[in-house]
């Protein structure tokens, strides 16, 4: 065998390990959604989306965990979509080159970065106790608008970025101000990727655990919120609090929960991967 | 007229990006005030040289060690999983894959983050731990090996996605110069790409430790709730994420001792993920000046 | 002092300012002196001095990277959101320097259209595409748009071709015919210069001569300064020639002279391709 | 809603509102239990729970922050001055009994029972960092690590356990797995041959096929904690009562009264039901007679 | 049948294959027999033959998009990796099909070396820039790296002006320095044939000069295929001009011929800069 022949053969064993590498993630996953669905499909069914909790597993519902998360995502989406747009336009289109901007980049890269549990600590003296919301939907979904604004912030720019210089160009030359270019041109051409991170950034929120702890959110709580100043619990902290319950029944109820919260994520990812590609096409 | 429109408009863009210097300032005053009232209680000596981590008890221990340790521990073994295979994955997409397999498959390993973490507690918990306790006997029902290999698992497509992008983001005529003189895919890899997207890769690394030490459910309901000087892979520990969502279960008075404890273990975590997202941050600066 | 705005039915200049215009120099539409260019530390433009007659086609020429380009943007003020960008020197425009505190850009960029080298419709109608800079302007009254977009189109020679879809997306012409696209909608705000950059580089040789016939044509009515690289076209089309070279003005003269008998030794190596 | 028909077994109307619950996790399935039984008889009443431990659920009591208050233990001096401090009186009502269970993993198979000393030698503060294996405790036992579980300090479970077995209440080493969360502990045990732990007999019962229970030797004999053992006071020195406090100010809504009558009329049947051992009848209608009194004096 | 490896140490030409060569055309270096190319569903390449002889240097002209550059990385397979390539048609490089399957083409690249249109030196030094061929072969021996650097960079006429800074970054050296240690680069690994693809366009005058001085050497030992854009080039340094359009092969001839008589309409109209 020549150096050739060798070097050849390396690249193929490298390949094979590459492929065997790139499943075995996707096969973890797929594993595990399957046992997942093994152990709750059979407890979901109306009534479990319906049920209040209960102490008893069968009659256990997640109700007002599913409408906790529903007032979370809504709040967080009014309260975080106008800023975290805002401050991406004002960045892509407006900050030149300067102290300012500098600052506002590092800091954005650096807030993606900040553990999610530090977000909590945040909302819980700011939200919770400087501004006596208490254990609140809206301090919950305050909490995680903050948290979620850098990767929205994020998206819009790389969305924005990705509208052809040539296209502002043409407005400008037209006579177009900067603001009528933006509102014109640059936002509708980049509003399927803004659209892609937003709910990429919401669906994040939806999953999210450890800050609605630490501001609160309660294990049980009959009830589904009726205003923003109710208490509430959210999927993911029913499932942990039925995850740490040893009897099989509850751990079913957790496992289904788990497939329900998977599907909402999924099916967030998926719409938001659906839009990036029909917006990618666009642009191509 | 136009003019001030357009200036009222700007400014209050402005303002929306404002707001994010202002949760940064919030950050870190919160943790600051709240760390200061503790570190007045507590000597910050003991804070980091006492070994022991008590501060719920009679006897009160304020050594942080314990908990850096278990936070430091479950992030090791999560990168050694995600880190060969991450690394892997994101060369054989970049360089092997045909595009409508790294088109179709990179959703889909980004997926494996979107799942909640919560979910993955479930899964080292319920799954991992029963399945790794057949081969090792002594695994504890809590312990920072499942936690650490499932959080590694999550992260993977951390690695593999910004190092991807570093790879994609090599000049193609490079590649081609390297291809045109004979050389096999892998030989370029690894002699050209590899090194000319080397920054971006060690962003990914320190982005991927940087999530693997600010990580919470995962390590909350299967490492365990343990603060314990170890490193020992296979008994319960506690990090520091771990032993703010213990603390917040129960009730938490302001003003209490228990309360700031939370503080001063965030100012901790908030420091190390500071540190590591800032000097992501510059090495990432530094290679996009290269290639723009 | 202002460039005040002309009503937008009767199409007008730029008002002059009386005393700046006797200064100006024999006439010129648009009168360059002493204008450098940086982009952060790099000079690009090096101190020129240029005046462009009305009613002409003045043709730019020059290597890649020279700073024609540059140039030429700076006559409608497109570099001002570059990042970096700082300019000296005065342009006037009838008499009136553009580079005043007070000018309006956008009123400016009215009176001086432009055209690019890669055609960049809107995503949007053709229709639409044309109506948008009277839009921009906040004019409402349907019927004098529909008048104004059907008179851009029937300039550019593009009605035949259009008219009975003036609904479909501008996205599904031609190269050529979005060229031309871009052409009407720069000509429906009825400026009184044009710029071009390169506008037939991106299409195919019918397409080119098209546009061609099409700036012959609009030379009558308008100032246009095209961008070359193709010396054949300069040629053929300009009345004035001005090659750059590395940022500097090496000559301008009648295009004939320019391709017959150039001064500079360099334009003349550049002519006969020696680079570029 | 004082419209809709009234049920035929109550002569109360159909009553709107919040009742605030929180403290003990030991008494959280009783009160879980019967909230959502009321739920069937008063669903526009909204009852939320909390389990922050019984010293947890205090401190918010004495703010005025809950309506009701779950412990398993009486109230302390401190936790008193701290309701007078706001004005908050209150009204103690036990509702049921319950032992202190230890327990060990399935496959320990080496212990049988453990006496008050050795269980005190385990768990005092002296014991931290020093008492790390099993042959530490009985020379026999094996040399392997032992991995403790308890409830967190601010549970009444811990500070009973601690006053029982140390002797002073709260006083007890630290490196041990504390959660205020007992399903936490019981996975713990149940996860690890060689751990040892102690909770509530109800989390107990829900486990039993997860966990071993351990006899206590109290000097005479070695009792297991059970229905029987812990209501005729024979399981020493771990049984204790549970409680609910109410304060003053809630009882003016009748949603609270119409709750805590509910509770005490139900206590019995729904204790046993989640793993209690209820309290003898006649105490059952002497708290309603307390409570009653209550009402009046705050009307 | 596969192309055998020749030592590196002596070069020599990939085995002819006796029979296949018979049948190709009077000895030409490279054939090509009714290629098509298609990215996807696009045809680029629309039916071509070609004979390019030994030792000369042909160029490729054509407007943009016309298929030169796709045709030019056809002899050295650089299309294969690219998404949705497929083709058609025989290219035999000595007689020897290049596209049959058992053809190894690493063994290929290193006998038909490219030079790209921007210089693309790897971000390492100069010395470990023009050995990397070499070490990709697996070939260790110092001193006859250190002969074979020297010896490429002395006939890409670099050696002097880097033989003392040969551990200086590559990506110090100014454009026209780089391509000329691109060249250099591929030199090293001894190839009989020499694409390249526009390899002054992105230089200036001086440096544009010295690269058609250094072909017009390597000419003598190597054949050479260019792709170029500036016409004037074409006519400066090649032997033979094929004229590319739309895909197709217009007019393929002495390059004298082409640039004083053309055959066809179109290349004539081309070559006068009727359009491009
Ligand atoms: N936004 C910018 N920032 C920094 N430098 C720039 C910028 N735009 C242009 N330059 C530089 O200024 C010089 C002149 O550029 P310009 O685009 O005007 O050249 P050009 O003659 O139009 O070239 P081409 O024929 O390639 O269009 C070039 O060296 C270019 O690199
Ligand atoms: N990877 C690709 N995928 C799809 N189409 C391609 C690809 N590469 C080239 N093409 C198309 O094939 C045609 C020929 O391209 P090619 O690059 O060969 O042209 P060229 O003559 O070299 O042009 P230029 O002078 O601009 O370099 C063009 O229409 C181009 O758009
Ligand atoms: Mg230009
Ligand atoms: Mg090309
Ligand atoms: O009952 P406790 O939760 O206070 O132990």
């Amino acid at each position: 065998m020549n150096s050739i022949q060798k070097n050849r053969l390396k690249d193929q064993l490298f390949k094979i390990w590459g492929i065997a590498c790139t499943l075995f993630g996707l096969v973890l996953l797929t594993v595990f959604i399957g046992d997942i669905l093994i152990d709750g499909i059979r407890r979901i069914d109306w009534a479990f989306i319906t049920d209040l909790p209960s102490r008893k597993a069968e009659k256990s519902g997640i109700y007002t965990a599913l409408m906790g998360s529903i007032w979370i995502l809504i709040l967080t989406t009014i309260i975080s979509f106008p800023i975290g747009v805002a401050a991406g336009v004002y960045l892509e289109e407006y900050s030149k080159k300067n102290r300012l901007s500098a600052l506002l980049e590092i800091n954005i890269s650096n807030l993606a970065g900040v553990p999610s549990i530090i977000y909590g600590l945040l909302g819980l003296e700011v939200f919770v106790r400087i501004m006596s919301l208490g254990a609140s939907v809206l301090a919950g979904a305050l909490t995680l608008s903050l948290l979620i604004l850098p990767i929205i912030i994020v998206a819009t720019r790389e969305a924005i970025k990705a509208v052809p210089k040539s296209i502002r160009d043409a407005s400008y030359a037209l006579g177009a101000s900067k603001w009528q270019t933006i509102w014109n041109q640059v936002l509708p051409a980049s509003g399927g990727g803004i659209l892609t991170g937003v709910i990429l950034a919401l669906s994040r929120a939806v999953g999210e655990t450890a800050p609605l702890i630490v501001v609160g959110a309660l294990a049980y709580v009959p009830f589904a919120p009726s205003n923003p100043m109710d208490e509430f619990s959210v999927l993911p902290i029913q499932i942990f609090n039925w995850i740490s319950r040893p009897q099989h029944g509850f751990i079913e109820n957790a496992a289904a929960a788990i497939i329900i919260l998977l599907l909402i994520t999924f099916v967030m990812n998926g719409i938001a991967v659906y839009f990036r590609n029909k917006w990618q096409k666009k642009w191509k | 007229m136009r003019k001030i429109k357009e200036l009222v408009i700007e400014k209050s863009l402005l303002s929306s990006a404002l707001v994010t210097i202002a949760v940064t300032f919030g950050i870190i005053s919160v943790l600051a005030i709240e760390a200061f009232r503790f570190f007045s209680e507590v000597s910050i000596f003991d804070f980091f040289t006492d070994t022991q981590w008590t501060p719920l008890f009679t006897d009160k221990h304020y050594g942080i060690l314990p908990l850096l340790s278990g936070t430091l521990l479950t992030s090791f073994i999560a990168i050694s999983v995600a880190l060969p295979v991450g690394l892997t994955i994101s060369i054989y997409l970049s360089e092997y894959a045909p595009r409508s397999f790294r088109k179709t498959i990179k959703p889909l390993l980004e997926l494996l983050a979107a799942v909640p973490t919560v979910v993955y507690g479930f899964f080292a918990l319920i799954v991992v731990t029963p399945f790794l306790q057949q081969f090792i006997p002594g695994l504890s029902g809590f312990n920072s090996l499942s936690a650490g290999i499932v959080m590694g698992i999550m992260i993977i497509p951390f690695v593999s996605s910004i190092s991807e992008d570093a790879l994609h983001a090599v000049p193609k005529d490079l590649k081609e110069a390297s291809y045109g003189m004979g050389a096999t895919k892998l030989q370029t890899a690894f002699k050209v790409v590899v090194p000319a997207a080397s920054s971006g890769i060690i962003v990914s690394i320190i982005l991927a430790i940087s999530r693997a030490i600010g990580e919470t459910m995962i390590v909350a309901i299967a490492a365990g709730q343990q603060p314990r000087l170890t490193l020992d892979p296979t008994v319960p520990v506690e990090t520091i994420t771990a032993f703010i969502v213990q603390v917040s279960l129960g009730d938490v008075q302001h003003g209490s001792i228990e309360y700031r404890t939370i503080f001063a273990a965030g100012i901790t975590l908030f420091v190390f993920t500071f540190l590591l997202n800032t000097l992501s941050y510059r090495i990432r600066k530094k290679y996009q000046e290269k290639y723009e | 002092m202002e460039i005040t705005m002309t009503k937008v039915k009767d199409k007008k200049s730029i008002d002059l300012d009386k005393v700046e215009q006797q200064s100006s120099t024999d006439g010129a539409k648009i009168a360059i002196k002493d204008v450098k260019v940086w982009y952060g530390d790099f000079m690009a433009i090096k101190g020129i001095d240029m005046n462009i007659k009305p009613n002409t086609v003045t043709a730019f020429i020059g290597p890649s990277g020279c700073g024609k380009s540059t140039f030429l943007r700076l006559f409608n003020r497109m570099n001002d959101y570059v990042d970096g960008f700082k300019m000296e020197g005065k342009i006037k425009l009838n008499g009136t320097n553009i580079y005043k505190k007070k000018v309006n850009v956008e009123e400016l960029r009215k009176e001086v259209g432009m055209v690019f080298q890669k055609p960049n419709p809107f995503p949007k109608s053709i229709f639409e595409n044309v109506a948008y800079g009277l839009k921009i302007q906040g004019i409402k009254d349907k019927k004098f748009i529909n008048e104004r977009v059907e008179k851009a189109l029937k300039q550019a020679d593009l009605w035949d071709e259009v008219k009975d879809n003036l609904k479909k997306s501008a996205l599904a012409l031609s190269g050529g015919q979005q060229q031309r696209l871009c052409i009407a909608r720069t000509l429906a705000v009825e400026p009184s210069i044009i710029l071009m950059d390169e506008p037939t580089s991106a299409l195919d040789p019918i397409s080119t001569a098209k546009i061609e016939d099409l700036i012959f044509e609009l030379k009558e009515k308008y100032t246009i300064v095209i961008v070359t690289h193709n010396m054949q076209q300069a040629s053929r089309i300009s009345d004035y020639t001005a090659f750059f070279y590395l940022g500097e003005l090496i000559e301008f003269d009648k295009t004939k002279t320019i391709f017959t008998n150039p001064e500079k030794q360099q334009t003349e190596n550049y002519i006969t391709g020696r680079f570029g | 809603g004082e419209k809709k028909e009234k049920k035929a077994t109550t002569e109360t109307a159909v009553l709107e509102g919040t009742i605030k619950v929180d403290g003990s996790s030991t008494v959280f399935p009783i009160t879980e239990a019967v909230a959502e039984e009321f739920r069937t008889a008063q669903p526009n009443v909204k009852v939320t729970i909390g389990v922050s431990g019984t010293g947890g659920g205090f401190k918010k009591f004495s703010r005025g922050e809950t309506n009701l208050s779950n412990a398993s233990r009486p109230i302390k001096d401190k936790e008193k001055a701290a309701c007078a401090e706001n004005n908050i009186n209150y009204l103690e009502l036990e509702v049921a009994y319950d032992g202190l269970a230890v327990l060990i993993n399935p496959e320990n198979d080496w212990v049988d029972n453990f006496t008050v000393e050795e269980l005190k030698k385990i768990w005092e503060p002296a014991a931290q960092g020093v008492i790390m294996k099993w042959n530490q405790i009985r020379p026999e036992w094996p040399n392997e690590e032992i991995h403790l579980f308890g409830p967190g300090v601010a549970s009444g479970t811990y500070d009973y356990f601690t006053e029982a077995i140390v002797g002073k209440s709260g006083s007890s080493r630290g490196d041990f797995t504390a959660s205020e969360d007992d399903h936490v502990l019981v996975q713990g045990i149940a996860g690890d041959k060689y751990s040892l732990g102690f909770f509530g007999l109800a989390y107990y019962a829900e486990n039993k096929d997860k966990l071993t229970l351990i006899g206590v030797n109290n000097g005479e004999e070695v009792v297991k904690p059970t229905l029987e053992t812990v209501s005729n006071g024979t399981y020493r020195p771990l049984s204790r009562p549970l409680f609910i406090y109410v304060n003053s100010t809630s009882v003016k809504s009748a949603e609270v009264v119409e709750f805590v009558n509910f509770y005490i009329d139900n206590a019995a049947e729904l204790a046993e039901d989640v793993g209690y051992i209820p309290l003898p009848s006649e105490l059952y209608t002497k708290q309603k007679e307390n409570f009653k009194a209550f009402v009046e004096s705050n009307k």
